[in-house]
């Protein structure tokens, strides 16, 4: 553990260090990436040793306020999460130097690298908290770092909507926590999550109420469907590698919380595993198809968040289903899913952001029907962009392909044994549909930005970006290709989580489980070689002949060669998929005589929340006009309220 | 013996200030400001060392609470005499004779009030208040503000009144008992044996009377004019010490029905007028045009969580002294910080000012900041007692109510979420100029601002143990 | 009505309804001062023994409520020229209606609140209804100056409840008498005065500039 | 990987092109004409990988990686099943979500490779391409699922292998459920007449073979060799569905497998001459059929 606090003690340096030397930035910047590097590699150490099986002993400090003492622990499952942590956050730390570096003149940059500093942090501390307080505060300022990131360009009007609409739903949230612990902490001596754990409640109607508020505290964060709404407009308002961090770890936070929850309840009811797999389905189901229908990048990703969270929460409702009808073999297989994805989303979904915003960097535009053409300008950025798209979607020599086989084998696993988890099996139809609307929605996404002509001048003069920023691009491609064929090295770690969090394994199960993993490291390898060797014979075989590269795309005999606006645009790529789902895609429609335009909306947000919030502004401007500053009619409360305690009196009052 | 000095030095120092002519000794009046300001502090500090023993016949005490809400007056008090001076360097109007002096006179009155254990002694305190305030919120000498001060003054009467009326049945109710008539000390040994039905009547008007100082719904109606129209510095001190003095008078009667054994009938309307006060909070802070008007519905706001959680009893309790002091400090840092933004921009209107971090980096930072910390967030102390009383609510068995408050809370954060961040990060009107920001007016805004977030993390030992004593006194537990 | 204070008591109740019904503002303070008078004449009356402090408070009750007060007022009509009658928000014959419900109310509240040992039954009662007449008028009247009156006829009643206790606490009614001293003159009186100068009318409803 | 898997395994892949041209040959016959040679497919790929591929100048590397990655993942599909009757060359729990996996992967590669070159054909037969896959993939796996519930096994060797005949008296409506929605899928996978007509010129019409409008020379020919593995591959489902060969020799159980095989293209022919092609925006009606009855017959099986 003292490792871990010196890596975060560093990180912290790290902010100060920047912010002190703001005013000559080539040093400020330098200390900077060193200190965030070595602080991200020193606090991993102890978390790469407890996945490996080693424990590590817990930070104690006395308590001075209310709530017993503050203590800090790495487990299994804050390993995990751990590790997710530090190499996404140095990834998006260095990348955050070099690109908004272009903004030096416009505004004080040095702030914002101490904000990534700070909220890296906090995440790490979240991660590790062992009592209520200490994870609440790590918690909220997570949260409040994360607004105050956001809004780096807060002359943008968006900005500030987006930032906005992103604190009010984590405040919400975080409202609904202080709830959760406060029923939950009722019974407990004092509020570290040991005594939680040792006086969980009791009563059916009581889990019912933390369970519920911990699905919705926990999911505004984590961006489950009917909560989701701010995601997507904090993600298009936030620079690029804050969006990364925000999608690959933030949000991560929300499914961390759940699974925190999940093993202090030892045992949860039936219900809530099926409530999970529901939201699961529908979070992964709604949010691809949103993303389909989505013109900008990031927003597009944003809405893929959605889906990936989806998917994690089908592993969790798997686990919880596994605990819940007693098959640990399920129960284990689904936690280690869910904690899987969750680290592998991170890697893949951050990576892909910062290729986002790389191109963004370059082009100046976000919407991917002005882009085309810039695998040929931008070879690092597309290749990169490439591998996380095949890893997301989940294809086979990836990392993204193992862990939904985890969530697929568990599901399975709840299939052929006789019981009430049988119908678990439809989940698994729900997770193949997602899997092929996500390789539609990232086909569109390669082909429209990185591949054809360019569609625009500024997607025709995009150059490549500094090395500053492919070179992370690189690390976490390098990490995804890494875990995808060498799933050996992590399977174990990932099942430690999934057995901790099913409440422990009877012994000559992890064998077991273990010995199945074996093949599929050999399948993925076998596979990987497969294409070289074939990609060498076919080179070889077409030695002999000079292939010919300079002739037009056939246009079935049509003179003149096809133009960049005879390709498929993205609106135009998704349309078959979109008709068919139509009342939910909110995609709407304006056909006029002489124009066709669609505009896309979300559904969730622009039907319920902000007409909800515009009936409270309605109701609350009726009754204010009630203080129109009239003295006698203010005198007049203060005796109605007499009248009315007089009434009280005489009725409640009397002898007792 | 340095009870009474506590009251006696500033009193003493009023009348200086009053009797010196208007133009002279402009200087030197805020030299002595500030000298007694010191002083004040430095005695309130000694009481927490060496405790004092009670003076004047028992009427004159340091009790735990009484104590806490002293050293909240006198460090508020501190921070706003040092953005005083930055203020009257600024606003050079009639030389500040009347504002020094009846700012000494507030001091006066309300340590008055924090040590006195006679509840007659406290009344006379909180009347003091009124007349010691009235000018300040009349510096302006303009429409807006002689509307506001004639409201304040109305109403505040009136509720002393009933506040007066209150004692009347109180020392009914201690008729044919032993004890020093309105004596704490006296009616808390036998408060078993008091007549009922009169100490009920007593704490319903005493309540109200109490309340309408406080500012609890719905007699809270001039709050917003007042702390609108005043200069930033007097609504922070009233926000902040005015209304934990009126506080401590609700809680003194709190004391004595609890220690009758009259929960049932005292908690329910403590609840009530918490949840009213919350309620009309959230409906007034809803699309606010004025962050001044905005800062008073929020002292309704937190004056409500006060009286919830006197009405929870429980842990509640304990969370209402701690949430004492920390809305006090936080209310003070918000509207000092808001007067440098009005001294700056000349108006409170939230469209006049906008993209404050660019204008005044410093005073922006630190609104935002107040901003997460006013509305409970966690690392600032307000989260610790605001959840505190939240575990109450639901160890008291109401789980509606904790519903309820979450509710209010989140409308009223929201409310203020739109308006202040809108003012902090807009666009900057292009004339307003960047006018340097001097260290006298940050000082108290920071330093209030560190404080609040040491309460968040670490709470002081013999400051942990006033508030227990405090709490097991106002009928509650400590956590 | 055979005792004299129970006579005294009801002349008071008189003087109330008399500021609710009058329609002209020296009426409305000519009935103050009479209240004012009354309760010094009550004071010495309920006093067991004639002692030097009970003179001395009856003595000043009189001075301040009866003479002072009501010469301030009319002073400070005549200064700021004020138009003579008076502007109701609750119409006249309303007033005196909600005055008889309050008279109903005050005998409720004390039905359910015996005092030991009162020598005057009627004190009580009367003293409650006084307290709720003057909130009418202080929120049924459009005019500062009448807010001012209605606020001394809370005192009145505040004052005459204070009687019950004479004896066990003698300074309590000196603080009333204080309170009002120092609510009217020093106060509201140069407040008005400033009204006048503003608005060039005691007419409270333009004080309503102050809204959300 | 026995000898005998291995065996069969080289068997179908050399065999593999021969099944499109039975289906010409069956659906010509049935028309009354005499239709191309049954080996044709043979001396097409002959010609085709004598030439020189031409590649359009907007194109990446991904255009020539294509065709590798979509023929390397459609044989690896192919090792997940038991040819033999016994045993499939590998296999692992789970190993169906690996199965459609890898046929995602080629039809990814292929996609992108058609989406390079820029042309508004390819981007058509892209975009139907991707629609209907994503139709296809939740019945493929609800295929799958009756099959598995069928037979208790977590790996396809297991579910089409020796499990698959003592599971038949038990579920024979599923298990036919199931086998007649794997045939529905093989026509859209394979894009055969009622989703796509392999034999039409007019590019508006056509899904898969506007993909590869633009590839030549050898490139194409893995292409075509491709998906007429792929077709074997979906061939030798249905049959392995429709006739468990636990109880015969290795050899023997192959041939029954030939043999099940050209009766598979047969039945594709006679589709083909009796259908016209459906309307693009029926073809998901027609998958939410199949899926339906897969969905059936695994209720059947869970109540």
């Amino acid at each position: 553990m003292t490792l871990f606090v010196a890596g975060i003690s560093l990180i912290l340096l790290a902010g100060l260090t920047v912010a002190v030397f703001g005013r000559h930035p080539s040093f400020g910047q330098a200390a900077f990436r060193f200190l965030v590097g070595l602080g991200c590699a020193l606090g991993a150490i102890p978390a790469l040793a407890v996945l490996a099986g080693r424990g590590a002993s817990d930070v104690r400090i006395a308590g001075a306020v209310p709530g017993g003492e503050w203590v800090f622990g790495i487990d299994a499952l804050s390993a995990v999460f751990l590790v997710a942590i530090f190499v996404v956050g140095a990834a998006c730390a260095l990348y955050g130097v070099a690109y908004s570096g272009h903004d030096q003149g416009r505004r004080p940059v040095s702030g914002a690298h101490a904000l990534v500093a700070l909220l890296v942090a906090a995440l790490a501390l979240v991660v590790t908290a062992r009592a209520v307080v200490p994870f609440l505060i790590a918690w909220e300022v997570m949260a409040v770092v994360g607004y105050l990131t956001i809004v780096f360009e807060p002359e943008r009007a968006e900005v500030r909507r987006g930032g906005l609409l992103y604190l009010v739903a984590t405040h919400t949230g975080t409202l609904a926590l202080f709830a959760l612990f406060a029923v939950w902490g009722n019974g407990a001596i004092d509020l570290t999550f040991a005594s939680l754990a040792a006086h969980p409640p009791v009563s059916a109607a009581a889990i019912a109420v933390v369970l519920w508020l911990a699905l919705v505290g926990f999911g505004v964060k984590a961006g489950i469907v009917p909560l989701h709404f701010w995601l997507p407009e904090a993600h298009a308002a936030a620079p690029s590698h804050i969006s990364a961090i925000m999608s690959g770890l933030v949000i991560k936070m929300g499914i961390y919380g759940l699974m925190r929850v999940i093993v202090l309840l030892v045992s949860p009811p039936i219900w809530f595993g099926w409530v999970l797999l529901a939201l699961g389905a529908i979070s992964g189901i709604l949010g691809v198809i949103w993303a389909l229908a989505q013109h900008d990048l990031k927003r597009l990703l944003a809405f893929h968040s959605v889906e990936n969270i989806g998917i994690i929460l089908l592993g969790l409702g798997a686990g919880v289903l596994g605990v819940a009808y007693g098959h640990p073999v399920m129960a284990t297989l689904g936690f280690a899913g869910a904690a899987f994805h969750a680290l592998n989303h991170a890697l893949f979904k951050s990576l892909l952001f910062l290729g986002a915003g790389s191109v963004a960097h370059a082009t100046g535009t976000r919407d991917i029907e002005r882009l085309g053409g810039l695998a040929k300008r931008m070879p690092r950025t597309a290749t990169t962009f490439l591998i996380g798209s095949v890893a997301i979607v989940g294809l086979p020599p990836l990392n993204g392909f193992l862990s939904e086989w985890l969530v697929y084998r568990s599901l399975f696993q709840g299939g052929i044994i006789t019981g009430g988890a049988r119908f678990a099996v439809v989940a698994a139809v729900a997770l193949a549909l997602i899997g092929g609307l996500a390789l539609a929605c990232f086909v569109k996404v390669m082909a429209v930005v990185f591949l054809g002509l360019p569609r625009d001048t500024a997607a025709a003069e995009a150059r490549e970006s500094v090395p500053g920023i492919t070179r992370p691009l690189a690390g976490l491609a390098g990490a995804c290709i890494i875990i995808g064929l060498l799933p050996a090295f992590v399977l174990p770690s990932v099942f430690r989580a999934g057995s901790l969090l099913a409440g422990g394994l009877p012994p000559d199960m992890m064998p077991l489980i273990a010995a199945a993993n074996a093949p599929v490291t050999a399948f993925v390898l076998a596979l990987a070689a497969g294409i070289a060797v074939a990609w060498l014979v076919l080179r070889v075989l077409s030695r002999g002949r000079r292939a010919r590269a300079d002739v037009d795309t056939w246009a079935c005999g049509y003179p003149l060669p096809p133009t960049a606006r005879m390709q498929y645009t993205a609106s135009s790529f998704a349309a078959p998929l979109l008709t068919l789902f139509r009342p939910l895609a909110g995609v709407s429609v304006k056909r006029t005589s002489h124009s066709f335009t669609t505009h896309v909306v979300d559904p969730v947000l622009a039907e319920f929340m902000l007409p909800g919030w515009r009936g409270v502004r309605h109701v609350a401007d009726r009754i204010r006009r009630m203080q129109r500053g009239r003295i006698s009619l203010q005198l007049a409360y203060v005796v109605a309220a007499v009248i009315v305690l007089l009434i009280y009196l005489v009725f409640r009052g009397g002898a007792t | 013996m340095r009870l009474v000095a506590l009251c006696a030095l500033p009193a003493l120092a009023a009348a200086m200030a009053f009797a010196t002519s208007a133009r002279r000794f402009v200087r030197w009046r805020i030299g002595v400001l500030v000298a007694v300001a010191a002083t004040h502090l430095a005695l309130v500090a000694t009481l927490w060392i060496v405790p004092a023993a009670p003076v004047l016949g028992g009427w004159l005490a340091a009790d735990a609470l009484g104590l806490i809400v002293l050293t909240l007056t006198s460090v508020l008090f501190f921070a706003a005499t040092l953005h005083a001076v930055g203020y009257l360097r600024r606003e050079r109007q009639r030389g500040g004779r009347v504002f020094v002096g009846g700012l000494l006179g507030f001091l006066c009155a309300t340590s008055l009030v924090a040590l006195s254990q006679h509840l007659a002694l406290l009344w006379v305190g909180l009347e003091a208040t009124t007349f010691t305030v009235a000018p300040l919120i009349f510096h302006r000498h303009d429409r807006r503000s002689l509307e506001a001060v004639w409201k304040y003054l109305l109403i505040s009467s009136v509720g002393i009144a009933l506040a007066l009326l209150g004692l009347f049945f109180l020392a009914t109710a201690q008729t044919g008992v032993a004890g020093r008539p309105l004596v704490l000390s006296d009616l808390l040994a036998h408060a078993r044996d008091l007549h009922p039905a009169w100490l009920h009547a007593a704490f319903l008007f005493l309540l109200v009377g109490f309340g309408t100082k406080m500012g609890l719904a719905p007699m809270h109606t001039w709050k917003p004019d007042t702390y609108g129209e005043a200069p930033s510095l007097v609504s922070g001190l009233m926000a902040g010490a005015l209304t934990s003095c009126a506080f401590l008078g609700v809680a003194r009667i709190t004391q004595v029905t609890m220690a009758a054994r009259m929960g049932p009938f005292v908690q329910p309307v403590l609840v009530g007028f918490g949840l009213l006060s919350l309620a009309v909070a959230a409906i007034f802070i809803i699309g606010q045009g004025d962050v001044k008007r905005l800062l008073a519905y929020s002292s309704v706001e937190h004056m409500g969580l006060l009286v919830l959680g006197l009405g929870l009893g429980g842990i509640g309790a304990y969370g209402t002294v701690l949430h004492v002091l920390n809305n006090g400090l936080a209310k003070a840092w918000l509207f000092l910080v808001v007067g440098n933004v009005v001294l700056a921009t000349g108006s409170s209107a939230a469209a006049a000012n906008r993209g404050l971090v660019r204008t005044l980096p410093i005073s922006g930072a630190l609104l935002v900041l107040g901003l997460f910390a006013v509305t409970g967030s966690p690392p600032f102390g307000l989260f610790l007692s605001e959840f505190t009383i939240l575990r109450a609510a639901f160890g008291a068995g109401h789980p509606w109510i904790a519903v309820l408050m979450l509710l209010f809370l989140a409308i009223i954060f929201v409310g203020m979420a739109v308006m202040i961040l809108e003012m902090a990060l807009g666009e900057p009107e292009p004339r307003a100029g960047h006018a340097p920001e001097s260290w006298w007016l940050l000082a108290g805004p920071v330093g209030l601002a560190a404080a609040v977030l040491l309460l968040g993390v670490y709470i002081p030992g013999p400051l942990q143990h006033a508030l227990t004593i405090a709490a097991t006194a106002l009928g509650g537990t400590a956590p | 009505m055979h005792t004299a204070p129970q006579l005294v008591l009801l002349l008071i109740m008189l003087t109330n309804f008399a500021v609710l019904g009058t329609t002209r503002l020296s009426t409305c303070i000519r009935a103050v001062a009479l209240q004012g008078l009354l309760l010094g004449v009550l004071s010495l009356l309920l006093a067991r023994q004639f002692t030097l402090h009970a003179g001395a408070l009856a003595l000043g009750t009189v001075a301040v409520k009866a003479v002072a007060l009501p010469w301030f007022l009319e002073w400070a009509i005549r200064e700021a020229s004020v138009r003579r009658e008076i502007e109701p928000l609750v119409g006249f014959n309303a007033s005196l209606l909600l005055g008889a419900l309050a008279v109903a109310l005050a005998f409720a509240i004390t039905a359910r609140l015996p005092l030991p040992g009162l020598r005057e039954e009627l004190l009580v009662p009367i003293s409650l209804a006084t307290v709720i007449i003057g909130f009418i008028v202080v929120t049924g009247r459009r005019k500062a100056l009448t807010q001012v009156v209605g606020y001394l006829m809370l005192e009145n009643g505040i004052y005459l409840f204070g009687l019950t206790q004479t004896d066990s606490m003698p300074f309590l009614l000196e603080l009333g008498v204080l309170l009002d001293l120092f609510v009217v003159v020093f106060v509201m009186g140069i407040v008005i005065f400033h009204i006048n100068r503003e608005f060039d009318s005691l007419d409270s409803a333009r004080l309503e500039e102050l809204t959300d | 990987m026995s000898g005998s898997a291995l065996a069969a395994l080289v068997a179908l892949l050399v065999i593999a092109p021969l099944l499109p041209g039975v289906a010409v040959k069956t659906k010509s016959v049935l028309t009354g004409r005499r239709g191309a040679p049954v080996l044709q497919l043979y001396y097409d790929l002959w010609k085709l990988v004598g030439k020189r591929s031409v590649y359009s100048a907007t194109t990446t590397w991904i255009f020539r990686a294509g065709p590798v990655v979509m023929l390397v993942s459609v044989v690896a599909a192919a090792l997940f099943l038991p040819l033999d009757g016994r045993a499939a060359p590998a296999a692992f729990d789970g190993d169906l979500v690996a199965f459609a996996a890898l046929l995602a992967l080629g039809r990814f590669a292929l996609v992108l490779a058609g989406l390079d070159t820029g042309s508004s054909f390819e981007g058509m037969g892209a975009s139907r391409e991707v629609t209907f896959a994503s139709f296809a993939e939740p019945v493929l796996f609800l295929c799958f699922l009756t099959l598995m519930l069928a037979t208790g096994q977590l790996s396809l060797s297991g579910m089409l292998g020796v499990p698959l005949l003592a599971a038949w008296p038990r579920a024979a409506a599923s298990l036919g459920l199931a086998g007649l929605s794997l045939f529905v899928l093989l026509l859209v996978e394979n894009s055969r007449v009622p989703v796509d007509d392999p034999a039409t010129h007019l590019e508006l019409t056509m899904v898969h073979e506007v993909i590869v409008l633009d590839h030549s020379g050898p490139d194409l020919a893995i292409i075509l060799y491709g998906s007429a593995v792929k077709l074997a591959v979906f061939g030798a489902l249905v049959t392995e569905v429709f006739v468990p060969r636990s109880g015969l020799s290795a050899p023997a159980s192959f041939v029954a497998l030939l043999g099940g095989l050209i009766i598979t293209a047969a039945a594709v022919g006679v589709v083909e001459s009796s259908m016209a092609r459906l309307r693009l925006t029926r073809v998901p009606q027609l998958l939410a059929g199949a899926g339906a009855l897969a969905f059936f017959g695994l209720i059947l099986l869970m109540r």
